[in-house]
């Protein structure tokens, strides 16, 4: 073979000293400045985040079996709506692949010894947890009842909520974000090992790259916005409030100039995390690495051209309007090529169907629907008739829980015999797979219906020729989120009892894969040198130049 | 190291063109220019700006990356900006659209 | 391509109309054609899924692995199938984007001659004030085959005016107004919906829309018993405020007459032509700052906040009617 | 391969050697940069548009303001960058003495810049009830516009109080660097954190290179100054 990565002798966990074992005790961990120790600690606090989020759901749905209401007040139910998309965009799902498989493995795929700033990379992770305790702390003093998405006037002048403590929270997170993407860019520029070009990163690592560029750039505006309408608020100075000549409109352009790109923070690492998992079981070289690679760029790109699809409706400006109604329509090419060359990747290939290829096949069938429905939304007759209806709740969660929520899922299992050295039940996993792929259709297909039918979101109680399809909802949620129990416990298990990996349980390829598992503080005892291109699976590929 | 070292009397010099941009720019101030009083003001900023960053700030002589970087944070600033004012200053135009001729006055507006 | 797509969203619109739980009721003149480009979408939308779905089962089928140290062959790169797979992606998205857009401009463009009704949305119900003074509340009564424009406004937070049956949606925002109009084609009774969230009855700000034959809803307008139109209370706030004192209607006044203003273009200090339509005359009223004629100091007072939004909509059905009055002026 | 024995001052392990280091803290301190330009970019973005939509307002808002202050300001600020280039120009040429006096000056002209902001501008407005929140008065002879100049002086509060924020960490950011300096801790061969923090500096510097014309220079000053 004509690598030059080295060989490891395999070593039973445990006798040898790894990241895990290298120390022990509390303040080992809260002072560690190793970025595999620090994605477990955002692992952790970012798992807690999704039950906590997860729980609201479930409220939610248990409510909307009957539709005079069936447990809360209108006033709870609002809160409820809007702190489980809080927690779970801005503490779940943004941070999600992003801080922990992203923090873990980038500097194992390109070969360095840490982040480009460790320190900075660990108070990243205080910044969050500061960030998730204000907003824990409004969701204890009474929640918020805005919506996720914070509307003037609404959220400036009428609601007597904690709106204040949630919007500071979510502020400070920002700058956790900001960093780590940060630390990322630095990282991926100047870290690379020798021979570790551009072109023989692993498509996680263009991923990230991508979504580490929203980060930045994005971020930062959701952090003014934020303030502002936290002074607004305060001081009532006039901003955003009509009453005094403000414009409530300009709030939902400077707000979804980020979170249209955030939606793009939360599916990019997804897509990375997809191509990894096709190549390794297809055994196969990337179909189109280079059509992957920059469309991962393009998107995150794009992403910043087409926010005002959330304003068709608005009386945003007609001509405004058509600009952003085009820009929509191409930014979903770059997915679409995404999709056709991760199935092309598996024609003529060796398929197994471990646990995360099952995560992933679920991947690509229900990001595809998500994503196809989202063209219903950036067409702007039919999103007249669509915006503000469960057809969008449904869109998103096909995308977000479907797609993202399945990859973190996949690569968690990818990786997990790296990050903790052990195996899992490979059948329980599997059939976790399904229970989530079985709710999940049951829990959202039929908000399509809700949707196209006209039940306005965020209601607490509906007319009830709705609640058919409410019932079938409500069911696939407990379906789903009993899928989602079954991880945890298998998971936490292997983590004592499961047996020891080896450094390749599955035959991969890439840098990680040829440390042992759990990998060494210091990551590689002597940096590699990269002489083949990413994916190399095929027996017969000589050194190509 | 590989750092450029930029002789002092270079700094000093830019230091002098900053100071007289800036009495210039407060000088044109009172000189009624209609709305080319604001393009000036701008103009100048840009052009004290692009000093700063140039010499002080060692652009000049740093690597392509770091060029690059800087564009496209120009680039995401002039996005945010102008897609905001597309929808914020077209809101009165023509409220009900008359089919694809209504780009006809659309483009007219631009030229 | 399209031609497949037309097809396809034609057979799926014909089975969903066998189906009626599965679509919402069409009341108006833009419902079907909004149906039909959702169909050609849901054709579009199943078309890719099951073409991604049935490739990937099909490979996964085919081929799984057999042995475990298998080594399939490497299949390369291949740019004309990348081209294929960007281009015709491409091409779909700019035709749906053509259709859907022409679609909205058609819908959005309200004929000239609509009976037109105020809307004012406060948390969390909908007053509703007809031109010949009658005022509902959740309740909207029109008739069918008639073109109606609503011009809405909020005295609070963003609301949002939806019609399932209609396919028609607007945001309702305070400090502005916004407009949207319908053609109801079936009598019956629909649902209206707030579907912008607002508050803790956000759900509740609901109500219905009857559509009534023509001569139903003139004995419904009759029943109203009103006391003024809305050009009358409007009349009345203008001569309370002491508009007219300065608008005279000779041209005379400190300010412009505003007698035949209305659906004029005028063109303002700063260079910018506008249409007087409601929403400048609104702005004329509420920030006169910011609409200042060229040939007139910028001296008329704001009266925001001394007025609310309803006796703002009475003055501007009022300023409206001028317009036609202006033959009766002349001839005196 | 590297093999990193002796470990120059300031190394870190995750580094292959001192020019990968260097290079990575310039570049993460640019993507900092960046996402600031960002965030006053949001800022400045809302600004544009209540500036078009109230124009004569903002005007009358501006008028209010000193332009002799300003420009003093911004020459102030302009002199502590150059001092800022020069105390980098004495660590690369290995002046330890000149490093230190520089940033000392550099934090003077910093100090000063505020001063005159708080106290000449600040106070002055408070007294004149230019102060939104604080017993804003509008007043009779602004006309009609008047109504919405308490948002001029909203934009200009948060901007200036954002900006001399920036300027507080950066004179806090100086303080450690010259107690640095003083120990000797930069050499020709290492200098990055005085480097980085330049940049950072001088960025500040740009952003009241903005703020100058915008807020104190709407409309041009030939009307007359002062209302
Ligand atoms: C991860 C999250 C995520 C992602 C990736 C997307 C992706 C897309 N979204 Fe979505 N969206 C959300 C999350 C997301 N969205 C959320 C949270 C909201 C609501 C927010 C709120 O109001 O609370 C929303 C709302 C939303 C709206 C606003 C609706 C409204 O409020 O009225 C629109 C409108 O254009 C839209 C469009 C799109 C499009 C075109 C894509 C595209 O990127 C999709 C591209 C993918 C594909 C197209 C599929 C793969 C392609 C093929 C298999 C090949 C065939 C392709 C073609 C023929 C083109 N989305
Ligand atoms: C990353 C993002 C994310 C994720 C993962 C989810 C996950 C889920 N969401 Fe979420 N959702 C949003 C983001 C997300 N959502 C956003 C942004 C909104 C808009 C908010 C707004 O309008 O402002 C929204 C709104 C929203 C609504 C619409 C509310 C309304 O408009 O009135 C609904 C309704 O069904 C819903 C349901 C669910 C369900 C059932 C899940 C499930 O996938 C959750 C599954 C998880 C669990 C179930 C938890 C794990 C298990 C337990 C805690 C054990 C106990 C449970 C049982 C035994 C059953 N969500
Ligand atoms: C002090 C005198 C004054 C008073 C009182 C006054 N206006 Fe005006 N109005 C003006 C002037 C002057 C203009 C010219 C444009 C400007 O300066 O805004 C004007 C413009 C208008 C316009 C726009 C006319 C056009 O041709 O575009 C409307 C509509 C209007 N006024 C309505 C009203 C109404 C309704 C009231 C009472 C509630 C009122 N005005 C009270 C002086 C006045
Ligand atoms: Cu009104 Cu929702
Ligand atoms: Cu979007």
């Amino acid at each position: 073979m004509s690598t030059a990565t080295i060989d490891v002798p395999e070593v039973p966990t445990g006798s040898r000293v790894n990241y895990l074992n290298a120390q022990y005790g509390v303040k080992s961990w809260l002072f560690t400045t190793d970025h595999k120790r620090i994605a477990l600690l955002y692992l952790v606090s970012i798992t807690l985040m999704f039950f906590i989020g997860g729980f609201f759901a479930v409220l939610m749905r248990l409510h909307l079996i009957e539709p005079q209401g069936a447990l809360v007040q209108p006033e709870t139910y609002n809160k409820l709506f809007t702190m489980h998309g809080v927690i779970m965009v801005f503490f779940f799902l943004v941070p999600s692949i992003p801080a922990t498989l992203g923090n873990f493995l980038v500097p194992l795929m390109i070969g360095a010894r840490d982040l480009a700033f460790p320190r900075l990379n660990l108070i990243s992770w205080y910044i969050y947890v500061v960030g998730a305790c204000f907003t824990l702390y409004a969701v204890i003093s009474g929640g918020v009842d805005t919506g996720w998405t914070f509307y003037t006037p609404y959220s400036s002048s009428f609601s007597h909520t904690s709106v204040i403590p949630t919007a500071v929270g979510v502020f400070i997170t920002g700058f956790s974000s900001i960093l780590t993407g940060l630390n990322f860019v630095v990282t991926i520029h100047k870290m690379r090992a020798p021979g570790m070009t551009w072109f023989r990163l692993p498509l996680f690592i263009w991923a990230i790259y991508a979504t580490s560029i929203i980060f930045i750039l994005g971020t930062p505006v959701i952090a003014i916005t934020l303030f502002l309408l936290a002074l607004e608020r305060l001081l009532h100075i006039g901003i955003f409030d009509p009453a005094i000549g403000g414009d409530p409109i300009l709030f939902q352009h400077l707000f979804w100039f980020y979170s249209h790109p955030a939606v793009y923070i939360m599916i990019l690492p997804g897509m990375g995390v997809m191509s990894e998992l096709v190549t390794c079981f297809s055994r196969k070289r990337i179909f189109g690495y280079s059509f992957v690679a920059f469309s991962s760029l393009s998107i995150a790109i794009i992403s910043f051209l087409v926010w005002g699809h959330h304003m068709f409706v608005t009386g945003q400006s007609i001509y405004a309007g058509l600009i952003f109604s085009v820009l929509s329509f191409l930014v979903a090419i770059p997915s679409a090529v995404k999709v056709f060359n991760w199935t092309a990747t598996l024609y003529k290939g060796s398929i197994s169907y471990d646990a995360p290829m099952l995560y992933a096949l679920g991947f690509i069938g229900l990001f595809t629907m998500g994503g196809l429905t989202g063209l219903f939304l950036a067409s702007l007759a039919t999103d007249v008739h669509l915006n503000g209806t469960y057809f969008i709740v449904a869109h998103f969660h096909y995308i977000m829980v479907g797609g993202a929520v399945m990859a973190y899922l996949g690569g968690i299992h990818f990786w997990w015999p790296k990050i903790t050295g052990r195996l899992y039940p490979d059948g329980w996993a599997r059939f976790a797979a399904l229970v989530i792929f079985v709710g999940f259709n049951l829990t959202f297909f039929p908000q399509f219906m809700l949707g196209y039918l006209g039940m306005p979101r965020r209601y607490a109680v509906y007319p009830a020729e709705f609640q058919v399809f409410n019932v079938m909802s409500s069911a696939g949620a407990s379906i789903l989120g009993i899928g989602y129990l079954i991880p945890l416990i298998y998971l936490t298990w292997s983590m004592r009892y499961g047996p020891a990996a080896g450094p390749n349980p599955w035959g991969a390829k890439g840098l990680e894969w040829t440390t042992p598992s759990p990998p060494p503080t210091e990551n590689f005892e002597e940096i590699p040198v990269v002489t083949e291109d990413a994916y190399d699976y095929a027996e017969s590929t000589v050194n190509r130049g | 190291m590989s750092e450029h070292i930029v002789p002092v009397s270079l700094y000093i010099g830019i230091f002098v063109a900053l100071l007289c941009l800036t009495a210039l720019t407060t000088g044109v101030a009172y000189i009624d220019l209609g709305a080319f009083n604001t393009v000036a003001a701008l103009a100048i900023a840009v052009v004290k700006m692009l000093l700063v960053v140039l010499f002080f700030m060692h652009v000049k002589y740093s690597g392509r990356l770091i060029q690059v970087f800087i564009l496209a944070g120009a680039l995401f600033l002039a996005i945010l900006i102008t897609l905001t004012l597309a929808d914020e200053l077209t809101r009165h135009w023509s409220p009900t659209p008359t089919g694809w001729g209504m780009f006809v006055p659309f483009l007219s507006r631009l030229f | 391509m399209m031609g497949a797509i037309q097809t396809g969203s034609d057979f799926l619109f014909a089975a969903a109309i066998q189906a009626p739980q599965l679509r919402p009721e069409a009341a108006s003149s833009i419902a079907e054609g909004v149906d039909h480009l959702y169909f050609a979408l849901t054709f579009i939308t199943l078309f890719f899924t099951f073409i991604i779905f049935s490739t990937i089962l099909v490979f996964m089928v085919k081929y799984r692995r057999r042995a475990e140290n298998e080594r399939p062959p490497d299949t390369g790169e291949h740019l004309g199938l990348e081209l294929t797979w960007t281009i015709i992606p491409t091409l779909i998205c700019v035709g749906l984007f053509l259709w859907a857009s022409s679609l909205y401009f058609e819908n959005s463009r309200p004929p000239s001659a609509s009976t037109e009704i105020f809307v004012i949305g406060k948390q969390w119900m909908w007053h509703i004030q007809h031109p010949e003074g009658v005022r509902e509340i959740n309740e909207l009564h029109v008739p069918v085959g008639v073109p109606v424009k609503l011009t809405m406004t909020s005295e609070d937070v963003i609301h949002d005016f939806y019609i399932p049956a209609f396919r028609v949606k607007k945001d309702v925002i305070p400090g502005r107004y916004s407009s949207l109009w319908f053609q109801a084609t079936k009598i019956g009774t629909y649902h209206l919906f707030c579907a912008q969230y607002c508050g803790a009855d956000h759900a509740e700000m609901l109500g219905w829309v009857y559509v009534m034959s023509p001569a139903d809803y003139a004995a419904w307008l009759a029943g109203g018993v009103p006391s003024q139109t809305m050009q009358q209370s409007g009349e009345l706030i203008f001569n309370k405020l002491g508009c007219a004192s300065c608008h005279l209607s000779d041209g005379t006044g400190r300010g412009p007459s505003l007698l035949g203003i209305y659906s004029k273009e005028e063109e303002l200090k700063n260079g910018d032509k506008r249409l007087v339509d409601e929403a400048f005359i609104r702005q004329a009223i509420v920030n006169p700052n910011s609409v200042v004629l060229p040939k007139y100091p910028a001296i008329m007072p704001t009266f925001q906040g001394q007025i609310n939004e309803e006796q703002v909509l009475q003055l501007v059905a009022y300023v409206k009617s001028l317009a036609s009055e202006e033959r009766k002026t002349d001839g005196k | 391969m590297t093999v990193h024995s002796a470990h120059p001052p300031g190394f870190a392990h995750q580094f292959e050697d001192m020019e990968q280091q260097r290079e990575a803290d310039s570049l993460g301190m640019w993507v900092f940069l960046l996402t600031e330009i960002m965030f006053f970019g949001g800022l400045f973005a809302t600004y544009i548009i209540y500036r078009a939509l109230y124009l004569p307002a903002f005007e009358i808002g501006s008028h209010q303001l000193e332009v002799r202050f300003g420009a003093l300001n911004t020459a102030v600020l302009i002199g502590s960058s150059l001092t800022m280039a020069l105390a980098i120009h004495s660590a690369q040429v290995g002046k330890r003495r000149a490093q230190v006096g520089f940033l000392i000056t550099t934090m003077i002209l910093g100090a000063a810049f505020l001063a005159i902001k708080f106290t000449f501008e600040w106070h002055h407005d408070y007294v004149e009830h230019l102060v939104p929140g604080l017993g804003f008065v509008i007043r009779p002879e602004w006309g009609a516009a008047g109504q919405h100049v308490p948002m001029f002086f909203c934009f200009y509060f948060f901007m200036t109080g954002l900006h001399a924020l920036h300027m507080i960490i950066g004179i806090g950011v100086l303080t450690v660097l010259t107690i640095m300096a003083h120990r000797g801790r930069f050499t020709p061969e290492y200098y990055a954190p005085l480097e980085v923090s330049g940049l950072y500096w001088h960025f500040v510097d740009i952003v009241w290179i903005f703020l100058f014309p915008l807020l104190y220079l709407i409309g041009g000053r030939y009307m007359g100054a002062g209302h």
